[in-house]
């Protein structure tokens, strides 16, 4: 078995007493640190040797557990590669699946990406960079976009503001507005009138004036309601309705 | 075109990716001396030549050079962008105010509107150019008298102040009735509906 | 020399001002679309054949056109104040895996590397605008993934993805498909070959 590969590119060359310092902080974790091993077995990655990769990491791992704390992920890798490593040696089994030929497969074909962006990586980072190989202007005069406010309004938002101004501020002559009404007494008299003319049950809006129209019709719809209620009190119509909301009949009391 | 030479390269670089503008001494010692300035001097006239009448250009300003676009172009560089915007109620009101009643002072409009009138919403008005200060009035405090202006009566499509509607005009496209009283109209107009309905 | 027209001044000078590259839709917008972003292009191009082998050049990074200082000059550019971010190794594997595998999500980069990825590294790569969430990958999970900007190609001088170093021949050799799609390939010469010595 080669030596540890305390001289690869990313470890440090140190002398054995060291190694606390080469510690496995060094490593992105343990498929980085497979693959530097692998690297020290200095043959393409699709040529390397998987158990001698294992036993360069078991190796390894127990050398460094003799000096520091190993973190979990590195033991658990070592416990996986040893059950590899024995699979591997034993003779074949044929029922075993996934067998250890496809496992080792699997670990290679992994290190291999590693690798390739590992590689990728390094020539990314070596192309001439913005600030470090080439310059741009440090001030240029940017391009700027100037916003012109434009204003709009209509003729229409301009003659109803003021019409709302003039509105609010003509409060001295305070306009309630002037309401159609009929008055009671007039509602009284008029039903009074045609009480008499009407034999049967007639409904309380035949009472109304045809030419009451709008607000007109709906105060003397009112007034008249109160009109009947009265001469009722008086006892001179008599009332009938079927049911709440109902058309209110009405006729002259019956002697 | 002749290939340019090395040295002429390295001070054209030099010009562009500084901070501040080089002087031919900056330029000389950041070369390792080996020019002197004069000699820089030759090299920096022939660069400014070659991007004379480009859209670049390197022009020297008290003996320091630097790189820049050309006066002429900067327009290109800022874009004006129309920003519309609906005039404010309450800008609405002041500008008819002035418009019915100029020329009117700023305490006047305030009489009519019943309300302050904020300094912004007659520098609006300004800014959009349809009012303008006409003078003062001759008064205690002299303040600022408004009017409308030319592009007033263009941007609301009158010929003169003399278009705008008068106040009979006014209520009988219905401008002036009080809010309620429209309302009880409209509902006026659905009873008589349901009236006839029934019948 | 022939005197530059009006139209190639303007772009160059845009170019040269701007703070940021410039494609040749955003120029043909500030133009007033009187030119088609292929005409744009075409005087893009007159404008770096211009200042090919000076000390300026015009250089294309995604689309995007923007002057720098000729990578051979670096010695004489360089200061000490100059200090691009240095990044970590996680970092800079993270930042080689989104690129060349792009989209890719956090666990993607995490089954290449072998190891976890910290949110701290990929806000590093965010943060220098050179990686971007581009969405959610439509498995269980919805993972967000990631790709590189136009800012990554800016920063390392490439013309587009198809840029990045090596990136044909490792999609050739099949580097860039999952170990699992490579396996079965692998797997499945092995089986022909043995397939072969059966027979």
């Amino acid at each position: 078995m080669e030596e540890l590969p305390l001289d690869f590119e990313v470890a440090p060359t140190v002398e054995r007493d060291d190694a606390l310092q080469l510690s496995l902080e060094s490593w992105e974790g343990p498929l980085d640190l497979l693959l530097t091993l692998a690297r020290s077995q200095k043959v393409d990655l699709r040529q390397i040797s998987i158990l001698a990769l294992v036993e360069q990491y078991l190796t390894f791992i127990a050398e460094m557990r003799a000096k520091l704390e190993v973190a979990a992920d590195y033991l658990v890798m070592a416990a996986w590669l040893a059950y590899l490593k024995s699979a591997l040696l034993l003779p074949k089994d044929p029922a075993e699946d996934p067998s250890p030929d496809e496992l080792a497969l699997r670990l290679q074909l992994r290190l291999q990406r590693l690798a390739a962006m590992r590689e990728a990586a390094a020539r990314l980072l070596a192309r001439d960079r913005v600030g470090r190989d080439v310059f741009l202007r440090p001030k240029p005069e940017g391009l700027h976009d100037v916003k012109l406010r434009r204003w709009d309004a209509s003729l229409y938002d301009l003659l109803s503001a003021y019409g709302q101004v003039k509105l609010r501020t003509e409060p001295v002559v305070h306009m309630v507005a002037r309401r159609p009404v009929v008055t009671l007494d007039a509602a009284l008299h008029h039903l009074q009138r045609l009480i008499g003319v009407k034999l049967d049950w007639a409904e309380l809006s035949e009472f109304l004036p045809s030419d009451y129209q709008g607000p007109l019709r709906r105060s003397a719809i009112a007034s008249s309601f109160v009109a009947a209620l009265e001469l009722a009190r008086q006892g001179r119509v008599d009332l009938k309705q079927d049911g709440a909301f109902e058309p209110l009949y009405l006729k002259a009391a019956s002697a | 075109m002749n290939p340019i030479d090395d040295l002429e390269r390295a001070i054209e670089a030099m010009l562009f990716a500084s901070d501040e503008p080089l002087d031919a001494r900056q330029i000389a010692g950041r070369l390792g001396d080996e020019k002197t300035p004069g000699e820089i001097r030759a090299i920096i006239q022939a660069i400014a030549a070659r991007h004379a009448g480009s859209g670049i250009e390197l022009v020297e300003r008290g003996g320091h050079w630097h790189f820049q676009t050309p006066a002429d172009l900067a327009h290109l560089l800022r874009r004006e962008r129309d920003d519309p915007r609906k005039l404010s109620r309450a800008a609405s009101e002041v500008l008819a105010i002035v418009a019915y009643h100029e020329p009117v002072s700023r305490a006047e409009i305030e009489a009519i509107r019943g309300v302050q009138t904020s300094k912004g919403t007659l520098d609006v008005l300004m800014e959009a150019e349809w009012i303008a200060p006409a003078g003062r009035r001759e008064v205690p405090g002299r303040p600022l008298i408004y009017k409308t202006t030319d592009a007033f009566l263009q941007h609301f499509g009158l010929t003169s102040r003399k278009d705008l509607p008068g106040i009979e005009d006014l209520r009988a496209a219905g401008l002036l009735d009080p809010v309620d009283l429209a309302f009880e109209e409209a509902i006026g107009e659905l009873d008589l509906v349901k009236d006839g309905e029934d019948a």
